[in-house]
């Protein structure tokens, strides 16, 4: 089981702040992991239609969209940030 | 570059007290000759805003910004650091982010001051959503190629 | 740059008040999005100095910090200024000079109040003795080549 | 007649803060000026020794050391400034 975490429009788009996913095999990366969430349904679509824009991170720390996911707790997804 | 000095990283609802964070870095000790504090407020964009919804990651936040400060006090010689970053409902004209930084020495402090900013800009977990004043959702604020640009000039690489 | 702004320069024996002099640049209005502030204070020397004596050039000393503030206004879109510097005896630990500057850009009062400071340092008519922890009269602080250094960086020629 | 003020070292050493003199025809320039003063005495010797080293202002704003003292009516002598 992995956690799956979403904020701002992604968490929006989704319809869910969190859910915990078990995550088939051949998920290996981050952009596969877009690539399968994205077909998941039409929130997730629309969420993840533009999977640059979505930036991601495992257990609490920044990763690209290459990164491999085994073994990842939480992942998040969320849009480029503006705090500050 | 500092020795042991260990930033002070805070998430929180309420405001924060300016004088109160310099005091902190200063008050009782004569090492410090530089402070400079960095407030970042909200605002009102000629009337449009009603408020700013701040959301952010919760663990994530703290954690990214205890890195970044790290990474500060170890480019410059600071004596101290503190980094605070509100979260929730914020309406023009009040603060969002605090950086106060100390030194022996104005440009250490100058510096790691702005590079804070910068990076908390484009690396730490928060969104801002607007309210407008006509009651309308304003949507989220959209992120600024500049941001990250200004980020980027701090990389050694 | 900046539309009406009127800096507010002080040569004072009192200490100061940071978070006022910030709340009379933020407060009440919502179109400032950065405060940078920098406070320098007396430095101890490792416990060699008992305190500094600040002497000044009254009349010209207002003027110059004017002159440079209004330099400031006039490159920078600052919605607000402040400078406030010290006189007379002062102990490690005090402060010596205040610098707000207010913007709708962090940018612009960082590089502001940077430029504020480099030009504080070396061309504005204040000079510093030291008194030890000794008992005796430590002399004239020299002024730092790295400080017209400094000053000259923000030179346009 | 001119106003003469003196800051710091400069001060202490010619051992008054400022005087009114009468300045010669022939003093036209700063540079001349402080050749001139350091024949005045040695508190002037010593403190004009080493004439790059003096800074001075004409009615209070800064000037370099070919600048025409004509019109002046108050011109400062200190060194370097270690304010801020």
């Amino acid at each position: 089981m992995t956690k799956l975490v979403y904020f701002a429009w992604v968490r929006e788009r989704i319809g869910k702040t969190e859910e915990e996913i078990v995550l088939p095999a051949e998920v290996a990366t981050v952009s596969d992991l877009l690539d399968w969430l994205k077909a998941r349904g039409d929130g997730y679509e629309a969420a993840l239609q533009y999977p640059k824009a979505i930036r991601v991170a495992i257990n609490q720390e920044h990763v690209d969209h290459r990164e491999k996911i085994a073994g990842a707790r939480e992942i998040a997804l969320f849009p480029p940030m503006t705090g500050g | 570059m500092s020795a042991h000095v260990v930033p002070t990283v805070r998430i929180q609802a309420e405001d924060f007290d300016i004088a109160a964070e310099v005091a902190r870095l200063s008050k009782g000790r004569a090492d410090v000759g530089a402070v400079v504090t960095f407030s970042g407020l909200c605002r009102d964009e000629q009337g449009a805003l009603a408020a700013l919804e701040l959301e952010h990651y919760p663990g994530m936040a703290q954690a990214e910004i205890s890195r970044i400060a790290a990474e500060a006090t170890a480019r410059w010689p600071l004596t101290g650091l503190t980094a605070i970053h509100r979260f929730g409902k914020i309406r023009p004209g009040e603060n969002i982010v605090l950086v106060v930084t100390a030194s022996s020495h104005r440009q250490a402090a100058f510096e790691a001051a702005n590079f804070l900013m910068d990076y908390l800009k484009s690396r730490v977990p928060f969104w801002k959503k607007e309210h407008r004043s006509d009651g309308s959702e304003g949507g989220w604020v959209e992120a600024k190629d500049a941001d990250d640009a200004a980020a980027r000039r701090w990389s050694k690489d």
